[in-house]
């Protein structure tokens, strides 16, 4: 210390008067990093619906309705985002009921940049607003080539409102019944929507698939992708997503989201290396298809762990997810004979169900200390745990299930659910949207 | 020998295969085409300029076979191939003078 | 406070005497949460290009020319990043006068890792690159399947000194003429290229479309896309850099991005439904590439506005953007004639318009408050600044239309700009690459 | 200063003896804006193999192995991260000797959420992982259309413990011999992989083709791409990828991350000039293969000198790369006669090396003080380096060649390294796979 | 009733379909061909290996006509495809037997 | 004049240029077409459902040709298309009734 130091004391002391002001609006602010990681999320999220998703479905169904079956990826992306913004992000997060939130966020009222947490609050809003365009996206997959325009966005839209709102505020919303960390009766591990968004598009996927019915020529005519290119630049544009996905649900550019990140990577590796060995056993070739399934397949087992669990356990998790989806896709849909024509429900309502029992396995305090010290998933002891995320999973089914029965059978008797018969033999690409995807002009 | 050309909708391919495998006739060679009849195409609309689109997707089916088969032959592909409506598409009989079979220079019926 | 507290004073006041240079430092940092923003955001920009744009304009031409439309994007990359780094970052961003920008930056001499704002000078330089990329490649939409290579090159070449460079300048540079934050006499507000970007270049598109004449066999033939899920990976993947393009634009990462972020992807949203519905109503059906267009049609209108309106205006800007680009290309373009071969006026040149005109009318100081508490938009009273937005579209349109019809007519009298009808009939791949999309090689 | 101010010393006091713990807890916390941006890297590099490389090499196979190509180097992300996860990063960056980590990492032990530097040690295990995917993937480019599957993960398996671990642990890792800047002995400059990834994955590349041998038809049969703008999309986002690639090896979103994003994206610009000047002069006609390869030649190029090379002197390096790799791929293979089908030495291995040797040319302290003052590359003076980088070069050469020769005997004498001729003929994608990449299906 | 086949330059297609609807003649199959004549191919170059291409893009047309109907068809063809230059393509004309109409097994002349 | 067609293996396919191009015949029509015949299919698998594939990729080429040149085309695409295995493909002949050349109306065996 220089001698002369003291003299410097007022100043330095006038300097110090700031400080705890400083200090206070700090905590009040946004954090930057938080905020960039979010909204970074946040495209890499939407990125996963389109081109993502429109494409892993697009390559699977016949050319005459790949058009059609990217458009109803892409609609979620326009109709979802309008109603969220007036409504729909409201019912889901603002404050309300166990079951639903209230109207206080109407058009997005009060929802501006100031913070959220420690990002802006319109970061959190549209994070979630990605969720919500993907979830019914995936449904898609179980009536593919079939399905009326017109059907699609009236039982989407309802869909939203009766499902999707009061299932993301039941598990995420504030006093959601399912919601472990802000008083939630029955409180689930569900990181990154293991139930709100994977067993509750998939469940209602198998309810759309046999309520709608099998597509004319299924099985028989052995129905192939028209192009595994553009499933395999979808599968993969997926898997980078869903790094958004999943760590993006911290919230925060912490170490939970660095965890997040790998168990998510982790699993997915996984899970292509299950889905390949069942199929190198069974069918005797390990096969691309196979390998972007199971990659899927693992993402979605992951997504409600995805925070909670450690790196070998997600190897474990995306590994089992592989196994259990291929069965479920290759041998009981065969056995049941539905036709859930891209396997949502195979992979989405089947994956999703494992990874929300799994996470109720394997989620560690050391990973995430979420109850402050006290034990996390059934491995460490917490039976209580283990037992409300199999309620979760159960009360997911349930309104899943009725709740999309319903509306198909509403949409029915409205608008329409399927396409009459010649319609669906020339395509949907021509009759729904009078287009085709290529032409040969030359 | 004759070659028989059919025109059919594409989604009638497995029946018609299956159908001409029941009467042994199995040798034949695809192409994807597009056709013009009476049945009605559609209308195509890119950024509001309309196109109007009579040419629809077809699958031919070409096939050789021995005189005193054409005939049970055209009637496995016409019936196999029948919705009754427009657009059913045709069967065309052709003459032909030899075959060559390639692997072992056989000639004739038997190159089929 | 404990006994010895005071003990540790002197200990204590060292350390204070360190803080103010702390503080002052901090001052002069790179905020690293900004910086990383920014890069994520260039990337995303060039993705707009490469492969965005370049699919969404590939996919819609036939497929002899599908190559050559995507190289036209492509070589905006390579060529434009040179000319940026030898002197266009120099006249575009440089102290000169109103119109120009000064050689200060000549080679990017002075332009290194020390701040500019809160991120690094460099993060700035290429941040601003990428727009200077995507804007010419815009154009060539104008001119696709009958635009010589070489007489492209020199045309772009030109075209970035004549207008994108003093463009840039004069609505983004120290001292521009339409600069409102920095002392511009006509302030307009253009939050991230409604002028510089969109309508430079289509009024460009259409002088080009223009002079250099119809395709052969339009309109007769009902030319085709060839390639509609190449359009579509390429409109999706400009919907996700856009934010990019738009919230990167703040240049931090704060809740103007947030803001920023919001509206551009609910104009997307709401445009896509706009243009929609427009089909719906006039062409009897919706189409997946009238959604498409529909969506980059929003991201343009609400492009200028993106950081300075609500989202509830949003919805408004890109619900109106959908329906008057549908109109400008599905009934104006018929009814006038000219071949403006992938709608770049269309939806740029007259999505871009609306939206500097929209801006001036929603421009919200609650949303940003860019004139310390002054109002910002029409809406609020603000004339003037409606009036200077008015002013800075037609200034632009004025120089685009002028200097592109120049520039056309030097490019046309040297290497000229148009192939012979030969080369037009057997395609552009061939006659100018050498090379074809597609083997069908056993 | 107000008078009443040293009333509140007392106050101030206390909060002052928080600040020191304040300050140490800080030192050893993540930095959140850097763990988001390595983070965001990390899904980049992954985007860069699945779907950029894969697509990029895809597109130039023939039709009937495009899948069994895009399959190796997914096959990559799935098997590499399981090895990585288990022993891999144990190998390449637990402390060990100069050649090889020890197994300190076993089972990712001990590597958490704690920062390591100033991000999470996950998030840096995940981003060199993502190193370790894309390495022997490019390797990939040299066997395709006649490669067993079964061979080729034999293969990739032992090449990541023999080449991959080493080198990775020599160059990045603690105490490795050729670490720069953790006291190897001889010190190379590689700040993003010139010789980790490219050189050894180019060397062991050519080694492939040489002992796999040329497929049936090469080159009588002008075996043609399949799909351009298949590889078009591969590469551009190899490009977009390759920001994370480079610039996420700072580590850090600081200056120097802008500086290596600035040179990867002058350098790929500037090569696909050189790659295309050289065409249009040889072969009459610039294409759009070219460009895109030219492309990536310069992003190999600047890899190894991103962090240390001005923006003027990465346009140097990346115009030479796109020149020098030209001549390799386009004069050099086709007099040698040897059939490295997709280049994947002629552009990673000759590039990658050229890149290694200008990177001890170019490497300045004005850019990166990496050496505290002390001079970095030949250009100002520093000699040492320069023949240090050459060896670093020699030895990465020797290490890849031996060892990819010895690894193909060892799988040749397996499990067998080429598919039959029949299988050769018919394709990969069906006699691998059991599958095709598109059906016709109606 | 013979058979015609027309290879045509791809874009000549509209013309000439517009020539024969003008005469009437309505049902045709489409072919998407390569074809090698006269006319020139051209050098691609891909990573500096040439390699010649000279089979270039050409369209067939294929109609069944009544024997009655075959020169005016065959005239309409040739000036609607003809642009004086080589390429421009060539009309074949082939005998054929029998023609049946899967829809309603009409056979012959009728089916057409 | 006879129409020859030869259904051959793809990758034949340059061989067989190469053959025809030494006896002077230059002028053909290339299809891209699937068969099926002797020669075994394969299984594929898409996500455990089985499809068998027997229609296999084959090239086919047609040219028109004077009478007296057909047997040394034919022994040209034999020779050349040939491995000796099931699946070589086959040479089919035809007759055929004119030809005429779109660009300058020649006709008959001057056209070709
Ligand atoms: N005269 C013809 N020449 C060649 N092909 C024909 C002819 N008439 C019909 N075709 C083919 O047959 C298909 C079905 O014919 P169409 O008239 O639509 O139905 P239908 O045979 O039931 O009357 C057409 O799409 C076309 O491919
Ligand atoms: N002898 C032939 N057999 C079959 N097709 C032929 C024959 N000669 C020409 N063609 C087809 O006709 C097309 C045009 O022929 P070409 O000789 O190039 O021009 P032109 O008919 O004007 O002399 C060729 O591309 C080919 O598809
Ligand atoms: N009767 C037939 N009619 C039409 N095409 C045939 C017939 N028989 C064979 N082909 C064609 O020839 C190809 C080869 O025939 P295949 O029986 O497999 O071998 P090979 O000719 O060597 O006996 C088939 O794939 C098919 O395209």
């Amino acid at each position: 210390m220089k001698p002369n130091a003291l003299l410097r004391l007022p100043a330095l002391l006038l300097f110090l008067t700031a400080l705890p002001a400083l200090a206070q609006t700090e905590e009040a602010q946004i954090n930057k990093a938080d905020n960039a990681w979010i909204l970074v999320c946040s495209a890499l999220v939407l990125m996963m619906t389109g081109p993502g998703l429109a494409l892993f479905y697009g390559g699977l169904v016949r050319k005459k309705n790949l058009l059609a079956t990217m458009m109803q990826s892409f609609m979620m992306m326009a109709v979802m985002t309008v109603l969220w913004a007036l409504v729909g992000y409201s019912l889901a997060f603002a404050p309300g009921n166990s079951f639903i939130g209230g109207l206080d966020y109407l058009f997005l009222n009060g929802v501006g940049t100031e913070p959220n947490g420690s990002i802006s609050h319109l970061t959190f809003m549209v994070f979630q607003l990605m969720f919500a365009i993907i979830t019914p996206a995936l449904i898609s997959g179980a009536f593919a080539e079939r399905m009326k325009f017109t059907g699609m966005l009236v039982f989407m839209i309802l869909w939203g409102f009766v499902v999707y709102f009061p299932m993301a505020h039941m598990v995420w919303g504030p006093g959601g019944l399912l919601n472990a960390f802000d008083g939630g009766l029955i409180g689930c591990l569900d990181f990154a929507g293991g139930t709100v968004v994977h067993i509750s598009s998939g469940v209602s996927a198998l309810v759309c698939a046999l309520v709608i019915g099998k597509r004319k020529g299924y099985p028989e005519e052995g129905i192939r992708p028209n192009s595994l290119p553009l499933s395999f630049i979808g599968a993969c544009l997926l898997w980078v997503g869903w790094f958004g996905f999943n760590a993006g649900s911290a919230l925060a550019a912490d170490g939970i989201a660095a965890s997040a990140f790998v168990a998510t990577h982790f699993a997915a590796a996984a899970a292509v290396l299950g889905w390949l060995l069942a199929e190198w056993i069974r069918d005797g070739k390990p096969s691309m298809l196979g390998g972007i399934t199971g990659a899927v397949a693992g993402l979605v087992c992951i997504t409600p762990g995805a925070g909670f669990v450690s790196p070998m356990a997600a190897l474990v998790i995306g590994f089992l997810g592989g196994l259990v989806c291929y069965f479920s896709v290759a041998v009981m849909k065969a056995k049941l004979g539905y036709d859930d024509s891209l396997d949502a429900f195979g992979v989405h309502g089947v994956g999703g169900t494992l990874g929300a029992i799994l996470t109720g396995v394997f989620a560690s305090k050391a990973v995430n200390d979420g109850f402050d010290g006290a034990p996390m998933g059934l491995l460490e002891g917490n039976t209580g745990q283990f037992v409300n995320n199999l309620l979760g999973v159960l009360l997911t089914w349930v309104l899943a299930a009725v709740a999309t029965f319903i509306i198909l059978k509403i949409v029915d008797a409205t608008v329409g659910l399927r396409v009459d018969e010649a319609d669906e033999i020339r395509g949907l690409d021509v009759t729904q949207h009078g287009e085709e995807a290529y032409s040969q002009q030359g | 020998m004759k070659r028989i050309e059919a025109i059919i909708q594409p989604y009638k391919m497995d029946d018609v295969r299956e159908a001409l495998k029941e009467i042994g006739v199995d040798g034949m060679t695809i192409y994807d085409v597009r056709g013009h009849g009476r049945q009605k195409g559609h209308k195509e609309v890119y950024r509001g300029q309309e196109y109007e689109v009579d040419l629809l997707p077809k699958t031919k089916i070409e096939l050789i076979i021995a005189d005193d088969r054409v005939e049970e032959t055209v009637q496995a592909i016409v019936e196999s191939a029948r919705t009754g409506k427009i657009g059913d598409g045709k069967v065309f009989i052709y003459p032909i003078e030899d075959v060559v079979r390639i692997r072992n220079r056989e000639r004739g019926e038997a190159a089929l």
